[in-house]
């Protein structure tokens, strides 16, 4: 079962670091922040499955809490862009 | 209560009283600032004996406060001029604002010099040292007239000289562990040679700033002529004293038990002397009465340091003569300069002539300081320069004879300035409205003036007191042998044998001189002093021709290059580039916040590399 | 905005109170009687500070007949999703990236806003669309790979099976 | 590989990751910013949800929690993801950050009418 | 030349930096008498409290937090002091767009959603890896996130502030109530209840409660003072 | 196998934070803009916070929180108190970047620009 | 006992929660509280200090941990006299300013007031907390409520000064957390006696650079130069009596770190000689930058920066002869550098651009406060009999027992400087003519400055009358600040007299 595990988390480190890739390179502030997106939600499935692996319940709690707030960061971001800040 | 606290404590208490007393109307403020004055003198005079002391533990330091002999001779100057001052000081300052603050700062000055006096130890000493300075200061910029220079230019010398001192004492104070001056003068010779030269030198330039010796002095003629004359009969008589004061402790009781003390004393006499040729030639070439007396106690100081440096028995002796006779002739002249201020409204000799007539009380009392001043028998100048005279030739110190004497005959001709510039000459219309001054004003003139002319007489008087003071300070008792060396008089005192021969030549001088004065007046054509059909010139309309102005034009072209090179540039040139220095250095605020913490990052990396060499 | 009854808006209070106390059990994950307490204050206390918010739907929406549609409506939009991401798949994959994309304009009958925000987001979740704003009943949708600018059309091809589900349900 | 739950969570994992994957390498390969939003966010949407879900069935027989909550993460991921997403890509169009087009047809940016334009209308709580 | 001069001195600093943290040692345990066992043993043993970072932050450390807990208090005051203008200054917000009404829908769908995670966050401060100010800033974003939505959503001053005054005080008066019975300031006086209760470790739980409800208010109040900001 | 990659995660964490150091530092030395300043102050505080955090990381350690089935798991724990003081430090890093951004908002209205150049009319 | 040491904290924050409050019910309240409160700090730091002088050295555990596990405080005769130096000062500058804004607005004046008090409360934490972690905590709600009081008005360049604040605060914040962290790195402890009991067996490479954080970090704080940038433009653009609190306030707590830390926590000796090498650069650069100053309270911030180097070198002399003329120097620049500040602002009340020169001739319309000025002039440059001139003479003595000659002639040669600028002034303002063109309109101080500025006076003329009604405290504060195994042993030992 781990090493399922083991693999996916391989494809989240590829994915991320095409993300990131594209978050670095932009161009445009938009870009970054779809990036960004993209980022956020693949940690939050890398956070749960990191709770997966360290057998630990509460580190969930953790990764909803990351999924909200990287919500509200990319919609305040998105809101900036457009020149509602 | 002790006698000594009693004192300062009437002298604080009268200040802050007189202070707010200053706003009241009518005499009562007066009275209350005379009792200020005199009460405590008198407590002083009549209560204290050498005996006496006051110890107190302040701050972790052993404070003493006592009288010797020789601080009491220096507190008879004190007394002397101060309550004759005060005396001056509450008619002449009638009716000028802030009164309160004038009365506070005479008798925190007072105080200061009793304190000085008093203390034996060196806190207590430098304590007073300062609160003397910065009510002097008040006072110098108490008129507020162009001050901005002088006062800040006192301030600072004095600071300078204040701090010298003051490091002095901590050195001390490391070295010994007590601020004792007794204890100073006992460890003394055993102190190493660097600390056995930096203390003294240090030492004397906190008091050569007090005393004016030059190359210290500039502060001086901006000084004494700035303050109000009241107050600088004071500054001038007894408040430069007090540089002499120190000077003497730190040349006999200090120097003496330094191997190459001579060498140091030769230096500080010649210092002496070259001020009092300087303080001479600055004085004739003054056309402003205050400036003129000023540069002459420059000059008179430079006399009695002579005296002092040179620190014979008998030279010793007639620089402490000196001291205490410009005390008491110039604390008239400037008091006469005060009164012809206030009844003219100017000090210069070309605006005001013939007063001799209007204000013949001032005059003789001008008329005898000024013979003092010269050095004429009987007056005690006289006294006292004959015998510096001999004690430099007993010495051996030919050429500061030849300076002295150089100095001495060129003050005969500011003398004459002085005394002919306002009282002899011609009778002006501009001036018929003056009167003479008020008899409170006159009074302590006189009894100054008289008192020269009394100590002239009998010099014993004073040489009695001086020569107890010399005991103190490790001299032997010069009383009967030393007297004696005078060729001119076997005795001091009063059996003096050429006294009557001097009497009749004085009485015979005075006399022609005042009568043929008044005569030449009454025979000739009364002419303005701008009048000037008898020459032929055609002068500019506004040019003020009075014969008193380039007075000694020929003489001072012979001088020339010894005057130019005013010691005044030089600290000048060195503040204004100071200040451009510092100027420079504030650029390191630039205002950028950038910058700033640039500086943050790079003293971080400065202390990183060099973290081993710091902190190693 | 007109007034809303008590009867109303103490009915929304409910539906809110409930949905939060949901929610709840879940965060906490726990039946014990300590937390389903405190839940049941805070919730409740949320739910009245927020009752002028709540007002997408109503108790309404609890009826069994709305319910079977959300699930099939889930059922249909889970299906849609894997079938459209199996299509990005592809289309991220092909080295040549066959993409024509623009932006389409379609009508919906959707009325109330809550309902028109989802089918905006199951459109947006169906790769290949996505939503770029709504301007009353006109839904304006970015499509990587236009078929057709006529909104009927697109409409058939993008939203259709969605609004269908959805009218049933709001 | 004990049971069904594992089985299931197991192959949610898998397909979940391979999208999430997929997702970054959208928004690596996309042209513009739209596509990428279209390529990259929804494939990790769907990635991240199956993976969250795969993880609460296998722990489901551990503790009933992990799945309640793994499913209140996906919920809500469900719920935002497209939010976000639009919201981005309206605010890059009202930034003037237009579409790429690749066809000639001029109706291809239908939004472009309408979309200078402050068109909500103020709406209270 | 300036930026070159900037990078030459950053390097030097990196250098040093990097030569001061390398081999500091991460990874193993490292001290045989610091304090963090002492913590990790009392948590368990003597205030029944799960998360040992909570029972540091509000208990063994609990000074500080009140400290931050006043920087924060101070920071929102500062905003307003800073920003200060004269009434008729103040303005609406200058919006170039209002929202679309899917992130309106959406917001409010999830606003008390995201309301009761911050609370739940913050009322498990001592059982989850959470708390007060975790909770509190979940709460704040929901508020954010309300006020980016609708442009004319308003939060009350009057309440805002009354809450977090209201929590500051019952920080304040909890710790000196702590000097009960002998004890000191801010020690827990109430029974310590049973580990991974909800109602267990006693004053902690209920401190962590109100830094979240101070937390939540400030930050809030902060927002939406920097959001109606006009320029 | 296990050490050295500790080490590399070592080596990995303290560049990373001491290059966040540097390049926040970098932005406070060389950008103009006000703003990006005190971004750079953010990010400094950041690297010190993740070093902070890395600090107290324990090898195969775990959160130190004793929720059910790790009631007695404290020696498997990493430490606690570097968390606690990030978080004092994270709320206290933010209190004063309101603080500053406020004070840009001031300094806009008054000068009407954000260049750090030209807003020192404080010197010498 | 009127409490104990954590309510010269609690209490503070506990008003600072409540006046939101209760300035609701009644405006009034928001000037008062405060008030009360500072008056209640002066009254329990004095009472301590006298009843830790008797007693020895009182140490509080917080939240019943002792010591190093739990936060504590440590009332010791040093941090009992900085302490009440502070409170004594909060108090007066509370009194001065109490009807500040009066018929402006009230919401700044509520902060103003809060702020005020938070200051000295953190000033006071920082002197008596025991724990590192705890002292960065307060030194940045310090470091808040400075910013804020900094830029407090709206019409001057106050944020500018407030901003450049901010990002050196920043930047020794950062710094500060790096030296915690190594510490904690190396020794697992935030407890100062902890550290400076386990000190010895640290790392030298980790501790020095670690010191070297700790004193760029704090030396932002107390001022050093070059890290003082920010100091003037907040000194001139805050408030006046703002002025006068961080003069006498916060740059003492920033002292009493950087003291606390060289000389307890860190047993490096070469860390003295360069407190005796930056201080004298201080001292010189800020002195001579002083003396080209053309505005009044600008002049005045660089003199505090000057005298803040000369704590630094008397503390650098590193002998308790030199920590007592140090406590000496800060105890006298508390009370004579707001009195400056106070009579400064008066003088140029009504100027925008206070400059010195348009203090000519005040002296005859404002003669109460022109004379204060002029004390507090004759004061701060060290002239008998007033309180400068006793920590001045300490100063060199102690420094001359250590042979520093060099050093002493620095001194001097700076104290004339400093002479020639403050009397520049004084000239200025009792013998120069009035000019009417000026902006400065002579201003009559209001009643509780008056009150205020006596005070002081009189505490000044006090000191330097009768010094030993204050170097009793400075020789057992410096003899404690030395005493670093005697700290040691109370903080974690249990010394006498402990409240627990
Ligand atoms: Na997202
Ligand atoms: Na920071």
């Amino acid at each position: 079962m781990i090493y399922i595990i083991y693999i996916a988390l391989g494809f989240m480190i590829l994915g991320l670091f095409f993300a990131s890739f594209r978050f670095i390179k932009g161009p445009t502030a938009g870009d970054r922040m779809v990036a960004l997106d993209t980022l956020t939600t693949i940690l939050v499935a890398g956070l749960v499955v990191l709770a997966y692996i360290f057998q630990r319940f509460i580190y969930l709690d953790v990764a909803l809490v990351y999924a909200v707030l990287g919500f509200i960061g990319v919609i305040v971001i998105a809101r900036y862009l457009e020149g509602a800040l | 209560m002790n006698t000594i606290v009693l004192i300062f404590v009437i002298f604080l208490g009268g200040a802050i009283l007189t202070y707010f007393a200053g706003m009241l109307k009518g005499i009562l403020k007066e009275i209350l600032f005379l009792a200020t004055v005199f009460v405590p003198l008198g407590l002083f005079y009549t209560q204290i004996s050498t005996g006496d002391t006051f110890n107190i533990e302040l701050a972790g330091f052993a404070l003493k406060w006592a009288i010797t002999p020789f601080s009491y001779l220096f507190a008879l100057i004190v007394i002397s001029v101060a309550t004759m001052a005060a005396v001056f000081a509450v008619s002449a300052m009638r009716g000028t604002k802030n009164l309160g603050f004038f009365y506070a700062n005479f008798i925190l000055t007072i105080m200061a010099m009793m304190g000085i006096l008093f203390s034996r130890d060196l806190v207590s000493f430098f304590i007073f040292w300062e609160i003397m300075t910065w009510s002097s200061y008040l006072m110098v910029v108490y008129r507020g007239e162009d001050v901005q220079k002088v006062g800040i230019k006192y301030f600072i010398f004095s600071a300078i000289g204040a701090y010298a001192m003051l490091m002095a004492i901590v050195i001390v104070y490391n070295l010994t562990g007590s601020m004792m001056i007794d204890t100073l003068v006992r460890a003394y010779p055993a102190f190493d040679f660097n600390m056995q030269i930096l203390i003294p030198v240090l030492l004397l330039i906190g008091f050569g700033v007090k005393s004016a010796l030059m190359p210290l002095h500039v502060w001086a003629p901006g000084a004494y002529s700035h303050a109000p004359m009241a107050y600088t009969s004071v500054f001038s008589g007894a408040l430069s004293k007090m540089g002499i004061y120190g000077m003497v402790i730190v040349l006999v009781s200090l120097i003496s038990y330094f191997p190459q003390g001579h060498w140091f004393r030769e230096v500080i006499a010649w210092m002496g002397g070259i001020t009092a040729v300087m303080g001479t030639l600055w004085a004739i070439k003054q056309d402003d009465a205050k400036k003129l007396l000023a540069y002459s106690s420059v000059a008179q100081l430079g006399y009695i340091i002579v005296g002092v440096g040179i620190g014979t028995p008998l030279a010793m002796m007639s620089g402490l003569f000196l001291a205490f006779m410009h005390a008491l002739f110039k604390g008239t002249l400037f008091m006469v300069v005060g009164t012809i201020e206030k009844q003219t409204g100017t000090t210069n000799f070309t605006e005001v002539t013939g007063l001799i007539r209007k204000m013949p009380w001032t005059f003789l009392a001008a008329l005898l300081s000024i013979i003092a001043l010269a050095g004429i028998p009987p007056l005690g100048g006289f006294i006292g320069k004959w015998m510096l005279y001999e004690s430099l030739m007993s010495s051996e110190h030919y050429f500061l004879v030849i300076v002295i004497f150089f100095s001495s005959t060129a003050a005969f001709l500011y003398c004459y300035k002085f005394l002919f510039g306002f009282f002899l000459g011609q009778e002006e219309k501009e001036w018929d409205y003056v009167k003479e001054a008020p008899a409170l004003m006159v009074i302590p003139m006189l009894v100054l003036s008289f008192a020269t002319f009394v100590f002239g007489v009998f010099p014993g008087l004073i040489l009695n007191p001086i020569n107890e003071a010399m005991q103190t300070l490790g001299y032997a008792n010069t009383q009967g042998h030393l007297w004696e060396m005078s060729v001119i008089f076997n005795d001091w005192g009063n059996q003096v044998a050429m006294q009557p021969i001097i009497y009749a030549i004085i009485a015979i001088f005075l006399f022609f001189l005042i009568f043929l004065t008044l005569k030449s007046y009454k025979n000739t054509r009364y002419v303005t002093t701008k009048d000037i059909s008898s020459s032929g010139e055609v002068p500019k309309e506004h040019e003020n021709l009075t014969f008193s102005i380039n007075f000694m034009q020929p003489f001072f072209r012979a001088v020339e290059p010894l005057m130019k090179r005013q010691i005044d540039k030089y600290y000048n040139g060195f503040a204004n580039g100071m200040e451009a220095l510092f100027d420079f250095t504030r650029r390191i605020y630039t205002g950028n916040g950038q910058t700033y913490a640039m500086y943050v990052v790079i003293f971080v990396i400065i202390l990183l590399l060099l973290k081993n060499s710091f902190f190693g | 905005m007109k007034e809303l009854t008590f009867n109303v808006k103490f009915s929304r209070f409910l539906l809110n109170w409930l949905f939060l106390m949901v929610v709840w059990v879940a965060f906490t994950t726990s039946f014990s009687s300590q937390e389903l307490v405190v839940g049941l204050v805070v919730t409740m206390i949320i739910s009245l500070l927020s009752i002028s918010m709540f007002t997408c739907c109503t108790p309404a929406i609890l009826c069994p007949r709305r319910i079977f549609f959300m699930i099939w409506y889930l059922f249909v939009f889970i299906g849609a999703l894997i079938m459209s991401n199996l299509d990005v798949a592809r289309r991220v994959l092909t080295p040549s990236l066959p993409i024509n994309p623009g932006i389409v304009k379609i009508k919906t009958k959707l009325t109330t806003n809550f309902s028109k925000m989802v089918l905006a987001n199951s459109i947006t979740l169906t790769p290949g669309t996505l939503t770029v704003d709504i301007v009353d009943d006109t839904l304006y949708i970015h499509w990587i790979d236009v078929k057709t600018t006529n909104p009927e059309e697109a409409f058939k091809e993008i939203a259709e099976q969605f609004e269908k589900i959805l009218l049933k349900i709001f | 590989m004990n049971t069904a739950y594992d089985i299931i969570g197991a192959i949610l994992i898998l397909i979940g990751s391979i999208f999430l994957f997929l997702g970054g390498l959208g928004i690596f390969r996309m042209p513009d910013v739209y596509n990428r939003l279209q390529a990259g966010t929804k494939a990790t949407t769907l990635g991240g949800m199956s993976t969250i879900l795969g993880i609460g069935f296998l722990m489901v027989e551990d503790y009933w929690g992990w799945l309640v909550k793994a499913i209140i993460i996906v919920i809500f991921i469900a719920f935002s993801n497209p939010i976000s997403s639009h919201a981005l890509a309206r605010a890059m169009y009202k930034r003037k950050h237009y579409p790429l087009i690749m066809s000639k047809d001029e109706n291809m940016d239908a939004y472009r009418e309408v979309a200078d334009k402050n068109q909500n209308k103020e709406e209270t709580i | 030349m300036k930026k070159f001069l900037v990078l030459l001195i950053l390097a030097v600093l990196g250098y040093y930096m990097y030569d001061a943290l390398y081999g500091i040692g991460i990874g193993i345990p490292r001290f045989t008498d610091g304090v963090k066992d002492f913590y990790l043993d009392k948590t368990v043993s003597q205030l029944h409290v799960a998360n040992t970072v909570t029972s540091i932050v509000v208990n063994f450390r609990g000074f500080d937090t009140l400290g931050e807990v006043t920087v924060l208090f101070l920071a929102v005051t500062a905003l307003g002091s800073i920003l200060y203008k004269k009434r008729h200054d103040v303005g609406t917000r200058s919006i170039l767009f209002s929202s679309s009404s899917i992130v309106r829908s959406g917001s409010k769908l999830l606003f008390p959603a995201i309301v009761l995670l911050g609370a739940y966050v913050f009322i498990h401060g001592h059982l989850t890896p959470g708390g007060g100010f975790q909770g509190g800033t979940i709460i704040a974003t929901g508020f954010l996130l309300m006020l980016l939505a609708y442009e004319n959503f308003k939060v009350s001053h009057t309440v805002l502030s009354f809450v977090e005054s209201f929590a500051g005080i019952l920080f304040v008066v909890i710790g000196l109530f702590g000097f009960m019975n002998g004890g000191t300031f801010l020690q827990n006086f109430l029974p310590e209840g049973a580990l991974n209760n909800l109602f267990s470790g006693g004053v902690i739980g209920i401190i962590y409660v109100m830094v979240g409800f101070k937390v939540a208010t400030e930050l809030t109040g902060l927002i939406y003072t920097i959001l109606h900001e006009k320029d | 196998m296990d050490d050295n990659l500790l080490k590399i995660l070592e080596i990995g964490v303290l560049s990373t934070s001491v290059l966040m150091i540097l390049i926040g530092l970098y932005a406070v030395l060389t950008k103009r803009s006000l703003i990006k300043i005190v971004i750079g102050l953010s990010i400094i505080d950041g690297g010190i916070h993740l070093l902070l955090i890395t600090l107290g990381y324990l090898k195969r350690g775990t959160a130190p929180i004793f929720s059910p089935g790790y009631e007695h798991a404290a020696d498997k724990m990493v430490d606690p108190v570097p968390q606690a003081l990030v978080l004092t430090a994270i709320v206290i890093g933010f209190a004063v970047t309101a603080v500053a951004l406020s004070l840009i908002i001031r300094l806009y209205r008054h000068h009407h620009t954000l260049e750090i150049d030209e807003i020192k009319t404080l010197k010498w | 006992m009127v409490g104990t040491p954590v309510l010269l904290i609690a209490i503070p924050l506990l008003a600072a929660f409540v006046i939101p409050l209760v300035g609701m019910i009644w405006k009034e309240l928001v000037r008062i509280i405060p008030g009360l409160v500072l008056a209640y700090m002066m009254v329990l730091s004095v009472t301590l200090l006298h009843y830790v002088s008797v007693h020895g050295t009182i140490v509080e555990t917080i939240a019943g941990w002792s010591p190093p596990w739990g936060i504590n405080l440590v009332f010791s005769p040093l941090t009992g006299l900085l302490a009440s130096i502070m409170t004594i000062l909060g108090f007066l500058v509370w009194m001065y300013s109490y009807r500040f804004k009066r018929n402006v607005d009230f919401e700044p004046a509520k902060k103003y007031f809060i702020f005020l008090m938070m200051l000295v409360a953190s000033a006071v934490g920082m002197v008596i907390t025991g724990d590192i972690f705890n002292m960065f905590v307060f030194i940045e709600i310090m470091g808040i409520s400075a910013y804020t009081l900094t830029a407090f008005y709206t019409g001057r360049n106050s944020a500018e000064a407030a901003f450049k604040y901010l990002m050196m605060g920043g930047l020794a914040s950062s710094l500060l957390l790096i030296a915690i962290a190594i510490i904690y790195s190396q020794l697992g402890t935030l407890n100062m006696a902890d550290i400076a009991s386990k000190i010895s067996t640290m790392n030298p490479g980790y501790k020095i650079t670690a010191l070297v954080f700790f004193i760029t970090a704090i030396g932002i704080e107390a001022e050093m130069f070059p890290l003082n940038g920010w100091a003037p433009d907040a000194y001139s653009e805050a408030p006046g009596p703002v002025g006068a609190a961080f003069a006498g306030i916060t740059v003492k707590a920033g002292i009493y770190v950087i003291i606390r830390i060289v000389f307890t926590l860190f047993d490096v000796p070469g860390a003295y000689d360069f407190l005796l090498v930056i201080g004298l650069i201080t001292l010189i650069v800020a002195e001579t930058t002083a003396l080209r100053q053309e505005r009044l309270k600008r002049m005045l911030a660089y003199s505090s920066i000057g005298q803040m180097g000369l704590v630094v070198v008397a503390f650098g002399i590193g002998t308790v002869e030199g920590a007592y003329a140090a406590l000496f120097l800060m105890l006298n620049h508390a009370i004579i550098k707001p009195l400056l500040f106070f009579s400064g602002s008066y003088l140029v009340f009504n100027s925008k651009e206070k400059r010195i020169c348009e203090v000519n001739g005040l002296g005859k319309y404002m003669p109460f406060t022109s004379v204060l000025f002029a004390l507090g002039a004759f004061a701060i440059v060290g002239l008998p009999p007033f309180a400068g001139f006793w920590s001045k003479l300490s100063v060199l003595t102690a420094a001359a027992n250590e042979g520093l000659l060099l050093i002493i002639s620095l001194i001097l040669i700076v104290s004339v400087i400093e002479i020639v600028y403050y009397f520049r002034v004084v000239n200025r303002i009792f013998f120069l003519k009035y000019d009417k063109s000026t902006s400065v309109v002579p201003h009559r101080p209001r009643f509780n400055a008056v009150i205020t500025m006596v005070t002081l006076a009189i505490l000044i003329l006090v000191i330097g009358f009768y010094p030993d009604a204050v170097t009793g405290l400075l020789h057992n504060a410096s003899q404690d600040l030395m005493n670093t195994p005697e700290y040691i042993q109370n903080v974690l030992h249990g010394g006498q007299s402990l409240i627990r």
